[in-house]
C-alpha cells in the first residue's frame, strides 16, 4: 500500500497533485479542531478585516476570522459530501450488485424503486423535506435525504457491470465453492464495480455540496453549522460581493476548486491505476 | 415490428407506474408539510392592516371551506388523481381560483427555452472538448481548457452567475441583467422581441453553460479514453481510417449512447438549475414559482410543477430507453 | 441398477428478445440420457457451436431449469431443490469444471481461498471443520491432481500456468467428494502440451476415485482418446450415441460424418 | 490427408517478401516502480516467400501476437522494437517498417500489407452498418468511383460465399463464424501482396473452422498472396502452412517446411507438440509436458526451454543457443541437436 | 443600455419587494388571488376613505382621501357616518358615489372569501348611502375605531368599482384584467411573468384625492421585481433602480459609499427608516419557564443590545425598551416621556434592586461608531439627532442580576449549565426569519449566543415563515414583532385591541394574528377596554398608551428591540423630492406602503 502510493507520487504527477491536496485538506481538518474559537459564535474579532499577517483569510462581516471558519467549514463540508457520497454508494451497491446478481423478480422490483427515484426532481423534494422537517431538518438529516436520493443513477450502473459480472465464470467457481450470495457480491464483485464507485463518489460529492450550497444560499440549512455553503450564504447576506468583502466569498469558492481538483485529479489517476489499460498508455508516453 | 411494439408497451407501463409511485410520494411528502395554505393566506391578508380576531377565525373558516380542504388526506388523494387523469392540477391554493396549469404554463416556455439551449450548448461543448481531449491525451491546449472547465464546474451557481453579472452588467455593461425582455416589451413576435430575448438570455445561459459543460467534458474524456483501446478503433487505425473519421465515427459515435441517456435525464430534470438562475438573473421561469408555493403551503401548485417534472424525466428516461436500441443496435429490447 | 443421472425427456426452450424479431430458440430439444451410479464413464457431447451442450450441462448442474422433463440426480428431481441446505448437498455430489482457467478464478483474489471455501462449506456435515482439516482435505485434493498445497497457497492467478489453474480448479471440484464432474470444454483454452495433462488427469480421476464425468467438447481427438460413450449433438437433439470408439470410428449419421471429416488431422506420419 | 492435398499449395516462389532480421521487441513497464522489460520478441530472424504461407506456432504467451505486431508496424506503447529489421518488397520495392513515415505507412496499408488481429470478433465497430467498415477501410486504398467501388465489395464477397446482404447488417448480428469470414474478406478486398492473420479460427468450431481455413487457402491462392499465418494449434498448420516456425518464450526454436516438422523435429520443444497431438483411431497415452511457461519478464538464463526440456545440458543453462541450419530449410536452436559449442 | 423603451426622463422605477408576481394578471385586490398588491396597485391606483401617514403626511398625518371629512360616530359608537368628496372619478370616467362604497362593503360582506368580508361580516349590521355623497354604517356593536378599516395604514378596505363589478358574475373569481383606478394612475403595461408593471399618469388626475394635492410629477411609474439585494446595489449604481424598498445594511452602506445621486431618509447613519414596527424577542408566555416575568426579565438583562445592534444592523439600529416602535409621532409622545420614568425605574431581584435601564446606549453605540473611519462624519453628535436616530436607550447587560431572577423563579445552575425548577436543562430555540430578514438572523443568532455564554442551552432556529409557528402556538421565543403602530398617530388601538385577552388561543390552539406571545393579563385589559370607550382623537389616548407601556415594561411579555429599519435609498439621478428627515419627512419612503403614493406628488425631474 505504501510503495503503491510512493511510487503513484513519483510517476503520476495528477497523483502528486492530487495528493497533496488530499493532503492539504487533511491538515485542514485537523487544523479545525483547533480553532480558537467556537465555530458559530460571532463578533469575536474585528469585523471585515482584509487578510493580513493576523487574520491570514481576513475576518469577516459577523466578525470571525475566517481562515478558522474556512478550516471549519471544509471539515464539515468534506463530511457532508463524503457522508452522502459514503451512504449512497452503499445504497447504489446494494441495490444494483443484488439487482444484477438475482435477476428475475428481485431485479424488476429493485428497478421499479430505482426508476421511482431516479425521477423525482430533487430540488422540489428537497425545499419540501426543508418544510416538513423544519427544524429538524439539520445537517444529518440532510445527508440522509440526499443519501437517498443519489444513489439510483449509479445502482444502474453497478447494476449493468453486475449482471456482466454473473455470467462469468469465477462466479460459478464461487457458486459452487459453497460461497453465499452476501460473499459472493462482497468479496467477489465488490472490487469490479470499485473502479465506477470511485469515479461516480466525485461526481455525487459535486452534486451533493452544489445541493448544499444552493440551498444554503436559498436559506434551507441549518445556519449553525459552518459548511461552504453557510459560509456563501453569510457573505450573501452581508452582500459581501459588492461591499468589497471579497475574501469571504473567495475563500470558500477557492477552497472548493482545489477541493474537487484534487478529487477529480486522484479518481482520475485512481482509476488508471486500477484500469491497466488506460495505465499503459500513459506509460508510452 | 411486433416485438418492439410489445417492448414499447411494456416500456410505457413502467413508465406509467413510475410516474404514478412518483407522484403519489411527492403528493404525500406535500401533504405532510406544516405549511397550512389558509394560515398562509389568512398571514398574507392581515400581515399589514387592521386585524381582528374575531374575524381571522371566520376568514380561517371560510377559506378551508374554499379552497376544499376539507377532507381526509386519503379524499384530497383520490380528488387529485381523478382531476389530475384529466390533466388537470386543480386550483392554485394560493392564487385562488386561479388553475395552477394556468399558472405553470405561463412560466414554463420560459424555463424550457432557457434550459433546453443552455443544456444543448454545454452538451455540445462538453463533449467536443471531452471527445478531443479523450482522443488527443497529449495536447496542451486541451488539457489546460479542460482542467479549466473542470475547474469551473464545483464553482457555486450562485457566485459565478454572480461574477458574471457584475462582469457583464456593471464593470463592462453589455448584457442586460435582468428580466427576459426589456420592460414595457411589445410581446407581439417579431424580429426586435427575438434579439431583445437572445440578448438576454446570453448572460443566464453563459452561467449555465460554464457550470455544466465541464461534467460532460469529464464523462465524454472518460469514456472515450476507454473507447480509443477497444479493438475496433484499433483495428481501424491499422487500417488506414484518417483519424477525423476515427474520432467522429468510431469514437465518438460508440460514447453517444450513454452520453444521450445523460442528457435526456438532464433536459428531463431542467428544474434543478432553474431556481438560482431566476433569482441572479431575474429570469422568469417555473423556479421562483416553485419556491413561491412551497413558502405559500400551495401544495396544488407544488405538486403540479413536482408532477411536471416527474413526468419530464420520466419521459426522457422512456424515450431514451425506446430510442436506445436504435441508437446502439447492440442493445437488446428486453 | 441405480442411477446417478437420469436425464428424462429434457427439453429447454429460450425466448430470445431481438428487437425486430423476438424468437424462441429451442436450446435443448427432448434429450434423455442416463449414467448409472455403479458403473463410472466419461461421457463426452460433441456437436457444433450452438447444438445445446453448455445448456444441457447447465441443466444438470440445476444453474437452468429444464423447459420440459426432468433431471434426476440420485432420484432427486434438481428442480425441486429449493432450500440453500438442499442445495448445499446437491453441489457436493455434482461439480463443474470451467472451461477458460484463466476466467475461472477472480484475478483479484488468490487461488486457494475457492479451496478453503469449498473445503470449509462443504465438510460442515461434520462439524465445523478446524483448520488443520480443512488444509489437509485441500492438499489431498491438490495432490490428487498433481499438485500440492504448498504450490498453490497464497499465489493469485496470474501467477500459475493454465495447466496448474485448470487442475487446480478440478481440485477444487473435487473436495466435496463429487459423484460426477461436468466439465464444459475443459481443454479448449489451454495449449496443447497442456492439454494432456488435464484429459489424461480425467481418466485417472474416473479409474481411482470412480468418478463419473461429462466432458464436453469440440475436440473430437480428445473425445476419443478417454471417453467411455459419446453423444453428439446437432441443433439441441442428439442425432448419434454410443460407445465413443465405435461411434467415432464409423460414424453413421451423416452429420457425424461431416464432423468427423471436418477434423484436421496432421496426417504426415 | 485429402484435406492435406485440396489445401496445399502447389509451388513456392523463393522470392522473400518479407525479411526479418534480428528483431527484439519488448514491452517496457517502468511505472510504479516494478521497472522491467517483457522480451515477448527476442531475437527473431525470418523470412517469408512470395505466395508462401509461413505458419507461427507456440503456446500460449509465447510471444506470437508480439512478433506479428512488430512486422505489421501495429506497435502500441508499452511494446516497442529494441532492434532489427522489418522490410517488405512490394512490387520491386522495399519498404523498411521501421523507416517509413506515418503517412507512407499509411498508404501501403490494406493496399499491399493487410492484418487480421487476434479476437477480431471485435475488430468491426458495433453501431455501425457493416458497409461503412468497408467504405472507410477501402474506398480510400482503391481510387475507384463509388457506384464501381461497391459493385467491387459485391463480386469479392461473393467470390467468397458470403451474401452481399451482410454490408447491411451490423457485427453482433452476424454469427462467429460470419463475422471472422466478413474480417478476412475486408482486410483481402484490396487485393493486398501480403496478409498477416493472428489466430483467426480460435474459438471457432471445427466446421466453421475448416470453412475459414478453406476461405483463407483460396484467397491466397487467387492472389498469390503472402501469408503470414499465427496459431498454437497444431493441427491447423499441418493443413494450412507450407513452413512453420516455432515460438518458444519470445525465441524462434525451430522452422521447417510442414511436413518436415511434423515428421522429424528435432528440437525438443517440437518434438513435444508433434507428439501430444491426439488423434482419433489412436488411443496411445500422450505424455504431458511438465513445468510451466516461462516468464518473459525473468527467463530463464541460456535456452528458455532447459527447464522443462528432457535433453538439457549443463550448457543449456548458460548459454543461447543459436538458430542453425540443420537441412535445407530447416533450422534449430538447440545444444543437443547441433552439439555444445567448444 | 436602456432597460425599457419608455422615455427615462418620466419614469420612476421603483422596486416591488414581492418579487415576480405569481398570478400577474390577477388585479381583484379584494379577492387574494395570487396577484401583486404592491406593484402599484394599491399605492397608485387605490383609494379609500381616509389615511394616516406613517410620517409627517403632507398637510399633517390625517388625509381625508376619498372622504370628505373625518368619520362622525353616534354618542355609544353604533354609528358610524361618513361624507364623501364630490367631483372624484373612476379613470373610465364613471363618478365615484356612496354607491360604490355601500357596493364594497355590501359586497365583501355577500361573499365571504373576499379579503376583507370576515372583518366586514363581524362589525357590519347595515350600511346604507342617505345620499350620493353620504355613507351611514350600522355596526353590530360598539366600536369607536371603526373607521381604521377604511384608513390606510400600509392598506386599507380599498373601494370598488362598483359599475365595474355588478357586471360580473362571481367577484370571487374576477381578475380585474383591466383595473379602473380612482387615484391618479392607470395602468398602462405589466410583465405576464410578472416582473414589472408599468403606470401612466392619467390625464384627469385632478379628479382624484391624491391629484388634489398637486400634480403627480412621473408621467410614468414602473414597479419592478428588484432580486437579491446586491443586484438591486449594482442596478441602483447603474442608475436604472430609481426607489430601493429595502437593501441589507452592508448594501446601503456601499450605496452611501459609490453612489454620488443617493438620497436617504437619515442624511447620515443609520440611513434607514424606522418603520412603525417593533422587532422584539417574542416570548410563547404560555410555555413554561416563559409564563414567568422573572425569567423574561433575566433573558432581558443577558442581552447586550450594543453587540446585537452591530451585529444585525452594523450599528444602524434606532432602538427601543418601550413597547412602540421609535418613529414618527411616537417619539415626542411616548419614547421621550417613559425615557425620563425608565431612567428611575426599579426592578427587584429578590436579593437587589437594580436601575436595568442605561440611557447612555445610544451615545455608546455612535461613539464606537465613529471611529470608523468609513462612517466618522456621518455620525451626529447632536443628542436630539442621536435619540432620534439611535434610539433613547436600552436595558444595561446585568448577568448577576439575571442569575438572581431566575433563581427566584427556582432555576439552578448546575456547572456551567442552568436548570430549570423540574431539573432539565434550561433549552431555548429562538425562531427567527431565515432568508428574508436577515437582520432577524443575524440578532437572534448572537442573542441566542449571549444566552449560550451565561449557561443556557440556546439555538437560534431560522423558518422561512415564522409566522406559522408563532400562530401555532409552537415556539419558545421568536423574533419579530407583534406591535405596530400609525406611526403618524398615537392611537395604540391598532395593534393593542388584539392583545385583549378574549382573544388569545388555549394551548395547542391557533393563535389570531397579532398577540403572538399569547399574553394576557387583566391590567391590559382593562386599559384596552378603556380605549375601546373613547374616541380615536381623544387625548386620554395617549395616557391609556403610558399605562400600557409601563405594563409592559414590569412584565416583559416581548422584550423590544428596535424599530424595523427599512434601508430604502433613492437614486436622484432622475428624480428628486425623496422624502427625508428632518428635512421634509412628508411620508414613509419604503415605496410598499399605499401612503407612498404621496411621493407620486412630491418626485420632480432632475434633469430638465
Ligand atoms: N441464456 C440464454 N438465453 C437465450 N438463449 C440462449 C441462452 N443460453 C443459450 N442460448 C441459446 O441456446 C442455443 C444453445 O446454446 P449452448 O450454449 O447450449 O450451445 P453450445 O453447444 O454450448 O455452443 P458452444 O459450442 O458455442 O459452446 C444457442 O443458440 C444459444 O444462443
Ligand atoms: N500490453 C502489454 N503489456 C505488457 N505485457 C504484454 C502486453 N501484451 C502482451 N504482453 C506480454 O507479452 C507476452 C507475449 O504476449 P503475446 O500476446 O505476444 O503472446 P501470444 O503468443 O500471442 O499468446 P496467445 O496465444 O495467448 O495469443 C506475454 O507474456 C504477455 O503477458
Ligand atoms: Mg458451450
Ligand atoms: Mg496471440
Amino acid at each position: 500500500m505504501f510503495t503503491i502510493v510512493r511510487d503513484l507520487i513519483r510517476y503520476n504527477i495528477e497523483f502528486a497533485v492530487g495528493f497533496a491536496i488530499l493532503l492539504l485538506l487533511i491538515g485542514a481538518v485537523i487544523l479545525s479542531f483547533f480553532s480558537p474559537y467556537p465555530a458559530a459564535d460571532i463578533y469575536v474579532v474585528a469585523p471585515d478585516m482584509p487578510p493580513d499577517a493576523e487574520f491570514w483569510l481576513g475576518t469577516t462581516s459577523r466578525g470571525q476570522d475566517n481562515f478558522w471558519q474556512l478550516m471549519i467549514a471544509l471539515r464539515n463540508t468534506l463530511a457532508f459530501g463524503l457522508g452522502v457520497a459514503f451512504l449512497s454508494r452503499i445504497l447504489s451497491l446494494v441495490v444494483g450488485l443484488t439487482a444484477g446478481y438475482a435477476g428475475g423478480r428481485v431485479d424488476r422490483v429493485l428497478m421499479a424503486i430505482n426508476d421511482s427515484v431516479m425521477v423525482i426532481p430533487h430540488f422540489p423534494i428537497l425545499v419540501l423535506f426543508y418544510f416538513v422537517l423544519k427544524d429538524d431538518m439539520n445537517w444529518l438529516m440532510l445527508v440522509l435525504i440526499l443519501s437517498a436520493l443519489g444513489w439510483s443513477y449509479d445502482a444502474r450502473l453497478i447494476r449493468s457491470i453486475a449482471m456482466s459480472l454473473r455470467t462469468r465464470p469465477f462466479t460459478t467457481q464461487s457458486v459452487y465453492s459453497g460461497m453465499s450470495m452476501r460473499k459472493i457480491l462482497v468479496e467477489e464483485h465488490l472490487p469490479y464495480v470499485m473502479p465506477i464507485v470511485f469515479a461516480t463518489t466525485m461526481n455525487n460529492m459535486i452534486w451533493s455540496i452544489g445541493m448544499e450550497i444552493t440551498l444554503s444560499v436559498l436559506g434551507f440549512t441549518d445556519v449553525d453549522t459552518p459548511t461552504m455553503g453557510q459560509m456563501i450564504y453569510w457573505a450573501n447576506s452581508h452582500s459581501a460581493l459588492i461591499s468589497g468583502i471579497w475574501w469571504w466569498v473567495a475563500a470558500p469558492v477557492v477552497a472548493i476548486i482545489v477541493l474537487f481538483i484534487g478529487l477529480f485529479l486522484l479518481s482520475m489517476s485512481m482509476n488508471e491505476y486500477i484500469d491497466p489499460r488506460s495505465r499503459l498508455n500513459r506509460m508510452g508516453s | 415490428m411486433a416485438a418492439y411494439m410489445i417492448f414499447v408497451a411494456r416500456r410505457f407501463a413502467q413508465l406509467l407506474l413510475v410516474v404514478f409511485l412518483g407522484i403519489s410520494a411527492t403528493f404525500f411528502i406535500t401533504h405532510m408539510t406544516p405549511v397550512d395554505p389558509v394560515t398562509e393566506s389568512v398571514t398574507a391578508i392581515t400581515n399589514f392592516g387592521k386585524s381582528d380576531p374575531e374575524a381571522i377565525e371566520l376568514m380561517r373558516k371560510t377559506l378551508t371551506e374554499l379552497y376544499g380542504l376539507e377532507g381526509n388526506l386519503f379524499e384530497q388523494y383520490v380528488t387529485f388523481w381523478s382531476r389530475l387523469v384529466r390533466g388537470d392540477f386543480g386550483p392554485s391554493l394560493s392564487a385562488f381560483p386561479t388553475p395552477v396549469s394556468q399558472i405553470i404554463f405561463r412560466a414554463l416556455p420560459w424555463t424550457v427555452g432557457l434550459m433546453i439551449s443552455a443544456t444543448l450548448i454545454s452538451f455540445t461543448i462538453g463533449n467536443t472538448l471531452g471527445a478531443l481531449a479523450g482522443y488527443y491525451r497529449k495536447s496542451r491546449i486541451l488539457k489546460i481548457i479542460s482542467l479549466g472547465l473542470i475547474g469551473l464546474q464545483p464553482i457555486p451557481y450562485y457566485v459565478l452567475a454572480f461574477i458574471l453579472l457584475i462582469l457583464f452588467g456593471f464593470v463592462w455593461p453589455v448584457l442586460p441583467i435582468t428580466g427576459g425582455y426589456e420592460m414595457n416589451a411589445d410581446l407581439n413576435l417579431s424580429f426586435a422581441l427575438v434579439l431583445d430575448i437572445i440578448r438576454h438570455s446570453i448572460l443566464p445561459a453563459m452561467a449555465l453553460v460554464l457550470v455544466g459543460a465541464g461534467s460532460w467534458l469529464t464523462g465524454m474524456r472518460a469514456l472515450t479514453s476507454n473507447i480509443v483501446t477497444e479493438d475496433y478503433v484499433t483495428f481501424a487505425e491499422l487500417g488506414g481510417v484518417g483519424s477525423t473519421r476515427i474520432l467522429r465515427s468510431y469514437v465518438v459515435r460508440n460514447a453517444m449512447v450513454p452520453q444521450l441517456t445523460g442528457l435526456a435525464m438532464s433536459l428531463g430534470a431542467i428544474f434543478n438549475g432553474t431556481v438560482i438562475t431566476e433569482i441572479v438573473f431575474g429570469y422568469p421561469g417555473i423556479g421562483t414559482l416553485l419556491i413561491n408555493a412551497v413558502h405559500a403551503g400551495d401544495y396544488s401548485l407544488v405538486l403540479g410543477l413536482a408532477s411536471l417534472s416527474i413526468i419530464g424525466v420520466a419521459i426522457a428516461v422512456f424515450l431514451i430507453d425506446i430510442l436506445s436500441p436504435l441508437l446502439d443496435p447492440r442493445i437488446k429490447a428486453e | 441398477m441405480s442411477l446417478l443421472l437420469d436425464i428424462d425427456h429434457v427439453g429447454k426452450t429460450f425466448t430470445q428478445g431481438g428487437l425486430l424479431s423476438r424468437r424462441s430458440i429451442e436450446a435443448v430439444k427432448d434429450i434423455s440420457l442416463q449414467i448409472e451410479a455403479e458403473r463410472p464413464e466419461i461421457l463426452s457431447v460433441v456437436g457444433e457451436s450452438g447444438s445445446g451442450k453448455s445448456t444441457l450441462a447447465a441443466m444438470v448442474l440445476g444453474q437452468q431449469l429444464p423447459t420440459r422433463g426432468r433431471v434426476l440426480f440420485d432420484g432427486v428431481d434438481v428442480a425441486s431443490i429449493r432450500s440453500g441446505a438442499d442445495r448445499r448437498a446437491f453441489m457436493a455430489k455434482v461439480q463443474p469444471v470451467l472451461q477458460n482457467p484463466f476466467e475461472a478464478f477472480n484475478p483479484l483474489k488468490r487461488v486457494d481461498r475457492y479451496l478453503f471455501a469449498t473445503a470449509a462449506n462443504f465438510m460442515a456435515a461434520t462439524g465445523k471443520p478446524t483448520r488443520q482439516e480443512i488444509e489437509a482435505r485441500v492438499d489431498r485434493a491438490l495432490v490428487e491432481v498433481g499438485l500440492t498445497l504448498a504450490e498453490v497457497r497464497g499465489r493469485f492467478p496470474h501467477e500459475l500456468s493454465g495447466g496448474q489453474l485448470q487442475r487446480t480448479a478440478i481440485a477444487r471440484a473435487l473436495i466435496p467428494d463429487p459423484r460426477l464432474l461436468v466439465a464444459d470444454e475443459p481443454v479448449s483454452m489451454v495449449d496443447a502440451s497442456l492439454r494432456m495433462s488435464i484429459v489424461n488427469l480425467f481418466s485417472s480421476l474416473r479409474d481411482r476415485l470412480g468418478l463419473s464425468i461429462i466432458y464436453i467438447t469440440h475436440d473430437l481427438a480428445t473425445a476419443y482418446y478417454i471417453s467411455d460413450r459419446i453423444i453428439i449433438m446437432k441443433k439441441g437433439e442428439v442425432v448419434e450415441r454410443g460407445n465413443a470408439r465405435e461411434v467415432l470410428d464409423n460414424p453413421q449419421h451423416p452429420y457425424s460424418i461431416a464432423l468427423k471429416n471436418a477434423v484436421l488431422t496432421p496426417d504426415f506420419a | 490427408m485429402q484435406t492435406e492435398a485440396l489445401l496445399r499449395s502447389p509451388d513456392i516462389v523463393v522470392e522473400p517478401t518479407l525479411t526479418v532480421e534480428r528483431l527484439k521487441a519488448y514491452y517496457t513497464t517502468k511505472a510504479f516502480g516494478i521497472d522491467r522489460d517483457i522480451r515477448a520478441v527476442d531475437d527473431i530472424s525470418l523470412t517469408v516467400a512470395k505466395g508462401e504461407v509461413y505458419g507461427v506456432a507456440g503456446e500460449s504467451s509465447s510471444g506470437k501476437t508480439s512478433l506479428i505486431k512488430t512486422i505489421v508496424g501495429a506497435i502500441r506503447p508499452p511494446l516497442h522494437v529494441v532492434g532489427g529489421t522489418v522490410r517488405f518488397n512490394f512490387g520491386g520495392q522495399t519498404y523498411d517498417i521501421y523507416d517509413l513515415k506515418p503517412d507512407e505507412l499509411q498508404a501501403i496499408r490494406w493496399r499491399h500489407l493487410s492484418y487480421i488481429m487476434q479476437g477480431s470478433m471485435n475488430v468491426l465497430n458495433p453501431v455501425r452498418r457493416i458497409k461503412h467498415s468497408f467504405y472507410d477501410f477501402a474506398f480510400p486504398h482503391m481510387g475507384l468511383g463509388r457506384a464501381t467501388f461497391w459493385d467491387r465489395v459485391r463480386d469479392h464477397l461473393r467470390k467468397l460465399d458470403l451474401d452481399p446482404g451482410v454490408l447491411d447488417s451490423y457485427p453482433h448480428q452476424l454469427s462467429g463464424g460470419m463475422r471472422q469470414r466478413t474480417t478476412i474478406a475486408l482486410a483481402t478486398v484490396c487485393t493486398p501482396e501480403f496478409i498477416v492473420a493472428d489466430e483467426p479460427t480460435t474459438a471457432l468450431d471445427v466446421i466453421v473452422q475448416r470453412d475459414v481455413l478453406t476461405m483463407l487457402r483460396d484467397i491466397q491462392r487467387d492472389l498469390g498472396s503472402s501469408f503470414l499465418f499465427v496459431t498454437h494449434d497444431m493441427s491447423v498448420h499441418a493443413t494450412v502452412s507450407d513452413r512453420v516456425g516455432i515460438v518458444y518464450a519470445g525465441r524462434l526454436v525451430e522452422e521447417a517446411d510442414t511436413p518436415t516438422l511434423f515428421r522429424s523435429a528435432r528440437h525438443p520443444y517440437t518434438q513435444h507438440l508433434v507428439a501430444s497431438l491426439p488423434k482419433i483411431g489412436d488411443t496411445t497415452r500422450r505424455a504431458s509436458l511438465s513445468g510451466r511457461p516461462p516468464s518473459l519478464a525473468d527467463p530463464p538464463p541460456g535456452c528458455r526451454f532447459h527447464p522443462r526440456c528432457p535433453l538439457a545440458m549443463d550448457v543449456c543453462s548458460k548459454e543461447v543457443p543459436p538458430l542453425v541450419s540443420i537441412a535445407p530449410r530447416h533450422r534449430v536452436a538447440c545444444f543437443a541437436v547441433t552439439g555444445a559449442p567448444s | 443600455q436602456d432597460i425599457s423603451n419608455l422615455p427615462r426622463k418620466e419614469t420612476v422605477i421603483i422596486e416591488n419587494p414581492e418579487g415576480t408576481v405569481k398570478n400577474p394578471g390577477w388585479f381583484n385586490i379584494w379577492v387574494n388571488g395570487g396577484g401583486g398588491l404592491s406593484t402599484g396597485l394599491q399605492q397608485l391606483t387605490m383609494d379609500t376613505l381616509w389615511y394616516i401617514d406613517p410620517d409627517q403626511g403632507i398637510n399633517g398625518p390625517w388625509y381625508n382621501s376619498l372622504a370628505a371629512e373625518k368619520p362622525i360616530y353616534n354618542a355609544d359608537f353604533s354609528e358610524m357616518t361618513v361624507k364623501l368628496r364630490k367631483g372624484m372619478y373612476w379613470s373610465d370616467g364613471v363618478e365615484f358615489t356612496a354607491d360604490d362604497v355601500v357596493y364594497t362593503v355590501q359586497t365583501q360582506i355577500d361573499h365571504p372569501g373576499m379579503v376583507w368580508s370576515p372583518l366586514l361580516a363581524v362589525s357590519v349590521d347595515s350600511v346604507k348611502a342617505t345620499d350620493p355623497y353620504t355613507v351611514v354604517f350600522k355596526l353590530k356593536k360598539p366600536n369607536s375605531r371603526f373607521h381604521a378599516l377604511f384608513t390606510v395604514r400600509w392598506n386599507a378596505i380599498w373601494i370598488m368599482p362598483k359599475h365595474v363589478f355588478e357586471k360580473v358574475e362571481d367577484p370571487l373569481k374576477y381578475d380585474f384584467a383591466n383595473p379602473i383606478s380612482i387615484s391618479a394612475y392607470k395602468l398602462k403595461n405589466y410583465d405576464p411573468q410578472g416582473k414589472w408593471y408599468i403606470w401612466e399618469k392619467r390625464e384627469d388626475w385632478q379628479r382624484t384625492p391624491l391629484g388634489l394635492l398637486g400634480e403627480p410629477g412621473p408621467k410614468y411609474a414602473a414597479y419592478v421585481d428588484g432580486g437579491p439585494p446586491d443586484k438591486k446595489t449594482i442596478a441602483q449604481l447603474k442608475h436604472e433602480l430609481d426607489i430601493i424598498h429595502d437593501n441589507t445594511p452592508e448594501g446601503m452602506f456601499t450605496l452611501v459609499e459609490q453612489s454620488k445621486s443617493l438620497a436617504t431618509w437619515f442624511k447620515g447613519f443609520p440611513y434607514a427608516h424606522p418603520d412603525p414596527t417593533l422587532p422584539a424577542v417574542i416570548f410563547n408566555t404560555q410555555k413554561a419557564p416563559f409564563d414567568n416575568a422573572d425569567v423574561r426579565w433575566a433573558l432581558a438583562l443577558l442581552i447586550d443590545i450594543k453587540a446585537v445592534d452591530l451585529a444585525s444592523y452594523r450599528g444602524a439600529a434606532t432602538l427601543s425598551a418601550v413597547g412602540v416602535p421609535p418613529t414618527g409621532v411616537a417619539m415626542p409622545t411616548y419614547q421621550a416621556p417613559m425615557h425620563e420614568w425608565l431612567k428611575t425605574f426599579e426592578l427587584d431581584t429578590g436579593k437587589s434592586k437594580i436601575k436595568p435601564y442605561d440611557p447612555t446606549i445610544p451615545t455608546q453605540i455612535a461613539d464606537m461608531l465613529r471611529k470608523q473611519p468609513k462612517f466618522k462624519d456621518q455620525i451626529p453628535t447632536d443628542p436630539t439627532a442621536i435619540s432620534n436616530q439611535f434610539g433613547y436607550g436600552w436595558w444595561k447587560p446585568d448577568p448577576k442580576a439575571a442569575g438572581e431572577l431566575l433563581e427566584r423563579a427556582g432555576f439552578k445552575k448546575a456547572g456551567d449549565q442552568w436548570m430549570q425548577p423540574d431539573g432539565q436543562p434550561f433549552r431555548i430555540r429562538l425562531t427567527v426569519e431565515g432568508d428574508s430578514r436577515s437582520v432577524f438572523t443575524r440578532a437572534g443568532t448572537l442573542i441566542t449566543q449571549q444566552w449560550k455564554q451565561f449557561g443556557i442551552d440556546a439555538k437560534a432556529e431560522p423558518t422561512t415563515n415564522p409566522w406559522q409557528p408563532m400562530q401555532a402556538g409552537d415556539f419558545d421565543a421568536a423574533i419579530a414583532w407583534s406591535v405596530e403602530t400609525w406611526g403618524g398617530d398615537a392611537d395604540l388601538s391598532f395593534f393593542l385591541d388584539s392583545w385583549h385577552s378574549s382573544f388569545v388561543a388555549k394551548p395547542g390552539e391557533v393563535q389570531p394574528a397579532r398577540n403572538w406571545q399569547r399574553w394576557s393579563s387583566p391590567e391590559l385589559d382593562k386599559i384596552i377596554e378603556g380605549i375601546r370607550g373613547i374616541s380615536f382623537d381623544d387625548p386620554k389616548g395617549v395616557d391609556y398608551g403610558m399605562e400600557y407601556l409601563k405594563l409592559v415594561v414590569k412584565e416583559m411579555p416581548t422584550i423590544p428591540m428596535m424599530s424595523y429599519n427599512v434601508f430604502a435609498s433613492m437614486d436622484t439621478t432622475y428624480w428628486t423630492g425623496y422624502p427625508t428627515f428632518p428635512d421634509d419627512p412628508y411620508t414613509d419612503p419604503v415605496p410598499n406602503w399605499g401612503n407612498s403614493r404621496l411621493m407620486m406628488v412630491k418626485l420632480r425631474p432632475t434633469q430638465p
